[in-house]
């Protein structure tokens, strides 16, 4: 990446009066503005709720989900408060147990996250060292009626499957 | 070729019974050292330039001041605990004349001004410990040892349990003290062994052995053999791909090949010699140019990047693989390893699994530049000299034939 | 009937005012959408009647009307607090009660003026309210007990006071130039023409014509000199506590303020309500004649936009075929329309009816050139980035302020050099 | 008719307003009722025929000099600790409009007492800025120059104040 | 109706005049001076309309360009008064007369 | 199920009592007799020779453990030790191994040792502390089928 | 004598250990082993510094400083050095961290910070041992994470003479264990949880209760009986829980408690996270009640000095007979850290001159009517029909007249232990939902 030496502009006086440049600015709006109003097919938007996204991928933060494990479906999570200690609006409630099925030590009793406070940043998932949580749900709107109905509990989020195919296992 | 000081009577069939001994000059010295004061013997020693033959080569009459200098009741610990692969002698001299011994450990309690002697035998040597407890039994008898004695020496064998390590001395007295045998802290100024904090001297059996000779000749009739720097003679023993591996006394500064050659019968079915080690495995390896120009001294040895160490020579013909040879030698330190500190405990494990990449020839660049990083990490940063011992049989064998170790990289 | 007639302007401007404001709101969404390749609101709906998106707009003012009022518990000055955006809406309303938007219609002895408020003050009625209206901003600011909001509308003041020195001075020009501070003088000058100009505003005083659209801007709290709620640094300026029809005061404010400065603007620049060369007494001449003009206008235009409509309305929503319903619509007005104005122009009709008409025709002259002057409003919006804050007081106080002066003197020079040595 | 009854409500709203305006505490509400004060005299003028004055007063006073004041209050973000602390406002107040009220009465009586009224017929034109104009420039050219001087001066005086080094 | 606009300024400026003695923030005394000025006018004007003169207006224009001069200086007045005192007591800036 | 010592060692454990400074020394030939009594050592051993010795049971342990010769668990066949340190690598013990392996493995327990020195006579090994030198499969048939 | 370390000198005295030197003057020196109680092992190797005229790295922990002596602590070679070493360190550890309760306050985890950062070689199998021991006495161990300090050995064979813990097999084998059969169960057993520098040891109480780095600190001195170990105490509040205090730690006093602690001191933090529910009870029928006659105060020998003082003050005022009763048992002391007296300031109570007579308590307690209880444990349980008492009480009570008080967590004071120590103590960042002591006697005034 070389240096390019970019020359401050505004030196001439057809540029100090401004008024050239704002009337090109003008001209390239009103273009798209007459572009878009003749002929408005070439316009990208989507009617949201009757036609989906369909690029969502699995790098888009939607809500989050706990993954199980690859051997015996069981909850990844080894409740080490990596996500808490991450998370910027500190939306992750997690309480640690033993564990008593011998796969690990540690897992979580209660994992809940509040998706009212969560800012989506992705923190959480940068920070789980097991790949334990993730938010390639793929869901981008959460609906609720009530508060608690969006504080989402450790049985929720492993029900929530990942959207890419050959993740597809991991969620059940 | 052979100059037998310590081996003279290891062809007497049945020398270690006290009768056959003693008709063969054995407690001869005994004599004589009751003209000598105590001091007078030490500086005797110190004259005769005996050096310690359990491997390091230290001068044996600077230890025997230290510990003679030092208050309290003097132990002295006789080192039997000879562990070191390739190496054999000591077995030789407490199974065919354990009587040198005896008579070796009253001269030095004299010296020192020590009553208690433990004789630390490694476990595996029951046969032999055997044969020398019954020697000291019937040196008893003839009141050549205890109460009853002119010298009131006691004699006690105590077996080791199978710990190479228990061979290096701190970890020997623990041993002896009934601990696990982890090498202790090293002194800060230069102090005697400790055994339940009284002054002890350890002293390897040959180097024992080897005082009778001189109290009884003096001296310069032991300076008579050997070099200048490295007098009297030494135990060589030889294993490996040799027509006749066994033990065979020579004095030092005799040429390597000379001694395989002419006392070895040269390399197993004539083939080519690859390598020696020389001094036992923790000594590094010399590849065969090297071991044309050796001598058998410690300097000489120094001098070309590897050690005397017991004398213990293994020699390798041309079919050897180095990498299997080496890969043999870690599979022994990581065993033998007592875990104490660090370095040492997880190092030799790490070289031991690495060099199992080698075998399998799955092994990397990468591996190889491990090799030499642990040697590296294990090279003088431990309680002991274990792990610098295993750090310099790696870099020898690197060092030599690298290109083999290359071969295995995919 | 005499009362009627009087109130008719004043009922006709305030709905004329209040009814701009959803479809301001509209235009400002759907051209802003289509100016960044978006379609804008397009789905709110009444059984499947959208309106374009129209619909939307009425269903924000309908959500800001009905929305709970409730008052911020910090809040310590609730009068003031309350009093604010209605000062704010007051003033913004009254300065559109000047504006004509027709040529003073006689009909039998009486004469009406087509003003809400019948003033020879005009000009200087606008200035005296438009500058009332920074109390509602101050107001609000302060009594919000908002640090964000006291910045907002630190800004607004300052402002405001600033570019109101440059837009009267502007101003002043414009009188010597007319002559007159009445609007409708000044509207009757420039149905005049030299050579093939019109004698409009923007053509003899280019210079006073941008001073005072960048003031109207400025006065109006419009982009680029919206710093007052630049939303990325204070949140939203002076109305950051306000919420339901508090909020919707100012919101209506804004836009009626930038309605009344769009009628000035074309009432002084862009020829008012008149069509070029053609003055009042022209038109009610020549009736028939521009009937029939405006019939194949309106023909040639309904084709058009039925075609365009058709082309366009592509998304069907449940509920009423829209696209059917607006051909059906179109072609009926259409029809009635031609149907209606056809008799007019053959039946040999009165002079007040002459009158009404063209005052009609004079209204939707003047609405259009107004929705014209929105437009410009909105396409600058969506155009230019926000100036920062001291460049605004930088190019009020240091270009705007020097160049009006020296507009000024050099249009007193050539109008006394005119009247002394011309003819 | 309807005059009086507007004079009556806008001079009702005018006293209130200046008692409200000399005996607030906090300035903003001096000023703001003050804004009320001047809004009330301007429509005052205007009853009076005097179209500009009324036009004049709102822009000057009531867009310009109060808007500066309440932007001044704002600018210098007064709080309670700042404003002088005065305990006895309001016998302040009271006392000194009991010495002023004798005055007050005397003037009253004397213009109830006395004949001025002229009321001469108010010509079509009086107080439109054509009107006032004429008068301006051709009586009073002299003092309009001198106040213009006088803007000039205090326009000076008032960036000298308040450059920071002062 | 000119006597009642004559007692109205009356008692304007009587309001002022209490204002200007009784208080001590220099707001509120700049305020009851322009209240005086505006009592002032309002006789003026008044007496203009009763005279059908229109000399009184100019003068009362005159006043309010003198008055829009005196806030622009009292202006710059508060901010320095304040910023060198943080208070607006007008018992404060004494800093002509004797050390209190 | 405690551990006592036999007459014998009893009177063996207290002549060694006299040959050392401290009590603490007597841990491993205490274990060596208690191995040489009962073919391992067993936990109640180690709880006597703890008690005996007063020291905590964990460094009678942790001894035991660290020693190499020492079989805590009971083996029910005899041992054969084979060495498989250079000297008797460059020799060819892979190959009596793999032998005693394919042939012994139900009658011996066949356990590869470190270097037990007797490299002149590599390969070796050793049955019951006994050595055997220069082994080749036919040497050990003989050997092992002895009795 | 001074001694010059990265070109500074330092000052020391003579025969010091280096290592000792170098942390009393907080300059950064990895170690595992060495530990200002247990001394030096030099097993862990990582404390190697540069000296002037030798020729190879020396241990901190077994170099004794000497006039001239000059170190280097953070040169290249050294940090290489200490880098191979923790690499070797941290070879066959397994990097559990998340499911690991040390971490935070691992040294492994700090060290890696400090001087590793490197990426790991390994690419063979990592060395496996037993993991999940329950070792007895709330310790649990994991000996993968274990790097063979022996900080745990040393502790139960040096301080304890217990020998619980040993290390046992050899080589890369070597591993911290019990005995089979022998469990740890001595009454400084969780000592070690808090000596071992890695996750090996953990404690079964705190185990998975709250990660390190949420909890805050507070200095303060155990309560449990007169000895007056110092203790941090670990507590939090976060977002979803209110305050706890989630252990004990020993803070080190090389006075009374080196860096040890009893288990029974370390596990008495739970009474401290007991809610009290008191009724709610009016000050002014308290101010009633003290109107009374015959009244008489027993205060608990375990308020602060302070708080003691503020009662006497108090009872001056109302005319109250004030005792103090020591809590005696003679069960609990031992030769080391425990004391059979309970209470934490009976010393203090004593310098007070409050009266400690069981007798003269005895009879006025006979003629009291009103019984003024400040959080002794005497009183607490009992219930007597003729008398009222009130309770001032940091512990669940019943009755009828009950003030609920800060406890000690909550409270700054100062104590004087069995040896007349005088020691202050701080409380957690929070208030408690109780008001303190004296507040409330404030009122009372």
């Amino acid at each position: 990446m070389g240096t390019r030496i970019v020359e401050r502009h505004g030196n001439t006086f057809k540029e100090k009066i401004y008024l050239p440049a704002i009337f090109s600015g003008m001209k390239s709006t009103l273009k798209h503005f007459t572009d878009n109003l003749s002929d408005a097919s070439n316009i990208p938007t989507l009617c949201y709720p009757e036609q989906k996204p369909t690029d969502i991928t699995p790098r888009y933060r939607g809500v989050h989900r706990l993954t199980h494990r690859k051997e015996d479906d069981s909850i990844a999570c080894v409740a080490c408060f990596m996500c808490a200690t991450a998370c910027p609006a500190k939306c992750i409630e997690i309480v640690a147990a033993e564990r008593e099925d011998g796969v690990d030590e540690k897992m979580p009793k209660v994992f809940n996250i509040d998706l009212l406070e969560c800012v989506f940043c992705g923190y959480c998932v940068e920070a789980c060292p097991c790949d334990a949580i993730r938010m390639d749900s793929g869901i981008y709107s959460v609906i609720g009626d009530k508060r608690e109905d969006f504080i989402y509990n450790k049985a929720k989020l492993l029900s929530i499957k990942g959207i890419s195919k050959e993740e597809y296992s991991l969620a059940k | 070729m052979q100059t037998k000081i310590v081996s003279k009577n290891f062809d007497i069939p049945h020398a270690e019974m006290l009768e056959v001994a003693l008709q063969n000059g054995r407690y001869g010295s005994l004599e004589k050292l009751s003209t000598l004061k105590p001091q007078e013997l030490i500086d005797l020693i110190k004259q005769s330039g005996l050096r310690g033959k359990g491997g390091g080569g230290a001068p044996a009459g600077v230890k025997w001041q230290l510990a003679s200098d030092f208050e309290g009741t003097k132990y002295l610990v006789v080192n039997a605990d000879e562990s070191e692969p390739g190496t054999f002698k000591d077995r030789q001299i407490l199974a065919k004349d354990p009587h040198l011994l005896i008579e070796g450990i009253i001269c030095t309690c004299q010296a020192i001004g020590a009553n208690i002697s433990y004789i630390y035998v490694r476990g595996e040597y029951e046969e032999f410990s055997a044969i020398l407890q019954r020697a000291i039994d019937e040196a008893y008898e003839k009141n050549i040892l205890g109460i009853g004695s002119t010298y009131k020496v006691d004699i006690t064998v105590h077996r080791g349990a199978g710990a190479y390590i228990c061979g290096e001395k701190s970890a020997l007295l623990e041993s002896l003290e009934g601990n696990r045998g982890h090498p202790r802290l090293k002194p800060h100024s230069p102090e005697p062994e400790f055994y339940f904090g009284e002054p002890t001297l350890v002293n390897n059996v040959e180097t024992i052995a080897s005082v009778p000779f001189i109290v009884q000749n003096g001296a310069e009739a032991y300076r008579a053999y050997g070099t200048k720097e490295s007098p009297g003679t030494l135990l060589f023993a030889m294993s490996g791909h040799v027509e006749n591996p066994g033990v065979y006394e020579a004095e030092f500064g005799l040429g390597m090949w000379e001694y395989i050659q002419k006392l070895g019968g040269g390399v197993k079915k004539g083939k080519k010699l690859k390598a020696v080690i020389p001094g036992g495995a923790s000594t590094p390896i010399l590849p065969a140019h090297l071991v044309y120009e050796a001598k058998l001294d410690y300097e000489s040895l120094r001098d070309l990047g590897s050690a005397l160490g017991t004398g213990g020579m293994i020699v390798m013909d041309e079919d050897v693989s180095m990498v299997k040879a080496l890969k043999n030698l870690l599979r022994f330190y990581r065993h033998e390893s007592c875990g104490q500190c660090t370095p040492c405990r997880e190092g030799t494990s790490w070289v031991d699994k690495t060099l199992d990449k080698f075998i399998a020839k799955t092994a990397t660049h990468e591996d190889l530049e491990i090799l030499k990083s642990v040697s590296r990490s294990m090279n003088g940063k431990t309680i002991c000299v274990f792990a610098p011992a295993a750090s310099s049989v790696i870099d020898g064998f690197l060092k030599h034939f690298e290109s083999e170790f290359l071969e295995c990289i995919v | 009937m005499n009362t009627v007639l009087i109130l008719l302007p004043l009922v006709l401007t305030i709905l004329y005012s209040l009814a701009t404001v959803p479809i301001l709101v509209w235009m400002e969404r759907r051209i802003a959408g289509l100016i960044q390749d978006r379609l804008g609101p397009n789905r709110c709906h009444i059984k499947g009647v959208r309106l374009g998106g129209i619909i939307q707009s009425i269903a924000d003012m309908m959500k800001l009307v009905f929305k709970e009022e409730f008052l911020p518990s910090h809040i310590k000055n609730k009068f003031y607090y309350l009093v604010a955006p209605s000062i704010a809406f007051m003033s913004a309303f009254l300065t559109f009660m000047v504006i004509p938007y027709a040529d003073t219609i006689t009909l039998g002895e009486q004469t009406y003026s087509m003003q809400a408020l019948p003033t020879d003050l005009g000009v200087l009625w606008f200035l005296a309210f438009a500058g009332l209206g920074v109390y509602g901003i101050i107001l609000g600011g302060w009594a919000s007990h908002n640090k964000y909001a006291i910045l907002g509308a630190m800004r607004a003041t300052a402002q405001v006071i600033g570019y109101e020195v440059a837009m009267g001075l502007s101003l002043v020009s414009m009188l010597i130039t007319y002559g007159t501070i009445s609007l409708n003088e000044m509207v009757s000058y420039q149905t005049q023409s030299f050579f093939i100009i019109p004698a409009w505003g923007i053509f003899i005083q280019p210079i006073a014509t941008i001073i005072f659209i960048v003031t109207a801007f400025a006065e109006t709290n419009r982009t680029p000199f919206d710093a007052a709620e630049g939303e990325s640094e204070i949140v939203a300026g002076y109305h950051t506590e306000y919420g339901a029809m508090k909020f919707g005061l100012f919101f209506v404010a804004e836009y009626i303020a930038m309605a009344a400065s769009g009628a000035l603007i074309v009432t002084l620049f862009l020829g008012g309500y008149q069509l070029p060369y053609l003055n009042t007494a022209d038109l009610v001449n020549n009736f028939e004649l521009l009937l029939w003009g405006i019939i194949i206008f309106a023909l040639v235009t309904s084709v058009l936009f039925l075609k365009w409509m058709q082309k366009h309305n592509i998304f069907a929503m449940s509920g009423i075929n829209e696209t059917k319903l607006y051909t059906t619509l179109i072609i009926g007005f259409t029809v009635f329309a031609v149907i209606l104005m056809s008799y007019y122009a053959l039946a040999n009709s009165s002079q007040s009816a002459k009158e009404i008409g063209v005052m009609l025709l004079q209204f939707a002259i003047f609405t259009v050139k107004l929705f014209f002057l929105h437009f410009v409003f909105i396409w600058v919006r969506w155009t230019l980035p926000r100036f920062r804050y001291d460049q605004t007081q930088k190019l009020g106080w240091n270009i705007l302020l020097p160049l009006s002066l020296v507009n000024i003197f050099i249009t007193a020079v050539v109008v006394v050099a005119g009247v002394n040595y011309g003819n | 008719m309807q005059n009086e009854i507007l004079f009556f409500i806008l001079s009702l709203i005018t006293i209130v307003s200046s008692l409200v305006m000399i005996s607030a505490h906090r300035p903003i509400d001096s000023a703001l009722s003050f804004i009320v004060t001047l809004v009330s005299i301007a429509a005052l003028f205007g009853l009076l025929n005097a179209s500009f004055l009324f036009v004049v007063q709102i822009i000057i006073y009531a867009g310009a000099i109060l808007s500066l004041i309440l932007f001044i209050i704002m600018f210098l973000n007064i709080k309670d600790e700042n404003l002088p602390d005065e305990k006895y406002k309001n016998y302040w107040l009271l006392g000194t409009s009991l010495i002023i009220a004798p005055f007050s009465a005397i003037l009253v009586d004397l213009i109830l007492r006395s004949n001025i009224a002229v009321n001469a017929a108010v010509h079509e034109n009086f107080g439109t800025i054509k009107d006032v104009g004429l008068t301006l420039f051709s009586e009073w050219v002299l003092p309009f120059e001198l106040v213009s001087i006088l803007l000039l001066v205090a326009l000076v005086g008032a960036v000298t104040l308040s450059k920071k080094e002062v | 109706m000119l006597k009642a606009y004559m007692i109205l300024s009356v008692v304007l400026f009587s309001i002022g005049v209490v204002g200007l003695i009784s208080r001590r923030n220099i707001i509120v005394i700049y305020m009851s001076i322009e209240l005086l000025l505006n009592a002032v006018n309002l006789s003026l004007i008044a007496i203009s309309a009763d005279l059908a003169d229109a000399s009184a207006q100019v003068i009362s224009l005159i006043i309010i360009a003198i008055a829009a001069s005196e806030a622009a200086l009292f202006m710059a007045l508060f901010v320095v008064l304040f910023r060198n005192r943080s208070s607006l007591d007008a018992n404060l800036f004494t800093m002509l007369g004797s050390e209190k | 199920m405690s551990f006592a010592f036999t007459q014998e060692n009893t009177i063996r454990m207290a002549s060694l009592l006299n040959r050392y400074a401290q009590k603490k020394a007597l841990s491993l030939p205490l274990l060596w007799l208690a191995q040489k009594q009962e073919g391992y050592i067993s936990e109640e051993a180690m709880q006597y020779i703890s008690e005996f010795l007063e020291l905590p049971y964990m460094h009678i342990y942790g001894v035991a453990t660290f020693y190499t010769m020492f079989r805590l668990q009971k083996g029910d066949k005899p041992i054969i030790e084979v060495c498989r340190t250079l000297s008797c690598e460059l020799a060819g013990s892979e190959e009596i191994k793999k032998y005693l392996k394919e042939n012994y493995s139900e009658r011996y327990e066949i356990v590869e040792v470190e270097c037990m020195g007797a490299c002149s006579g590599a390969p070796m090994c050793t049955l019951d502390g006994k050595y055997f030198e220069n082994i080749t499969p036919e040497i050990l048939d003989e050997v092992l089928n002895a009795d | 004598m001074k001694i010059i370390v990265d070109n500074n000198p330092i000052e020391c005295q003579e025969g010091a250990l280096l290592i000792d030197v170098l942390l009393d003057n907080n300059i950064k020196i990895p170690h595992f082993c060495y530990h200002q109680d247990l001394g030096a092992d030099g097993n862990c190797r990582m404390c190697m510094v540069e000296i002037k005229g030798q020729k190879r790295p020396q241990v901190a922990c077994d170099t004794f400083v000497c006039e001239g002596l000059e170190v280097s602590t953070n040169s290249a070679s050294i940090n290489e050095v200490k880098r191979s070493i923790l690499e070797l360190e941290l070879l066959n550890h397994p990097v559990d961290c998340p499911i690991c309760d040390q971490a935070g306050e691992c040294k492994l985890q700090d060290y890696y910070m400090d001087f590793g950062l490197y990426e790991s070689h390994l690419s063979t199998p990592k060395t496996k041992k037993s993991k999940h021991i329950d070792l007895g006495s709330n310790v649990m161990l994991d000996q993968e994470r274990c790097v063979l300090c022996a900080r745990c050995t040393r502790f139960t064979t040096d301080i304890t003479k217990t020998g619980e813990l040993g290390i046992i097999g050899r080589g890369d084998q070597a591993r911290v264990a019990i005995a089979p059969g022998h469990p740890l169960n001595n009454p400084y057993a969780m000592n070690v949880v808090e000596l071992c520098p890695v996750g090996a040891l953990t404690s079964k109480d705190f185990r998975f209760q709250q990660r390190v780095w949420f909890l805050d600190s507070a200095k303060s001195i155990c309560h449990g009986c007169s000895r007056g170990c110092n203790i941090i105490i670990d507590y939090n509040e976060t977002k979803y829980t209110s305050e706890k205090i989630h252990r004990f730690r020993a803070r080190r006093n090389n006075a009374i408690n080196h860096s040890f602690l009893c288990d029974y001191g370390r596990l008495s933090y739970k009474e401290l996270n007991e809610k009290i529910i008191a009724a709610p009870c009016n000050m002014e029928t308290l101010k009633e009640l003290l109107q009374a006659e015959k009244k008489v105060a027993l205060a608990s020998p375990s308020l602060s000095l302070e708080q003691l003082q503020s009662i006497q003050e108090f009872c001056k005022n109302y005319k109250i007979e004030l005792f103090s009763l020591p809590y005696i048992d003679e069960s609990f002391g031992d030769d080391w850290l425990k004391t059979n007296d309970k209470s934490a300031n009976f010393a203090g109570v004593k310098e007070l001159g409050i009266s400690t007579c069981q007798d003269d308590f005895n009879s006025s307690f006979e003629n009291a009517e009103i019984v003024l209880n400040f959080d002794h444990a005497l009183l607490k349980q009992q219930v007597f029909k003729d008398k009222t008492l009130v309770h001032f009480t940091a512990t669940p009570c019943e009755g009828e007249f009950v003030f609920a008080i800060a406890n000690f967590a909550h409270e700054n004071g100062t104590l004087i232990n069995c040896e007349g120590v005088r020691q202050e103590f701080f409380g957690t960042k929070y208030k408690s939902d109780a008001p303190r002591l004296r507040e409330l006697l404030e009122e009372l005034r």
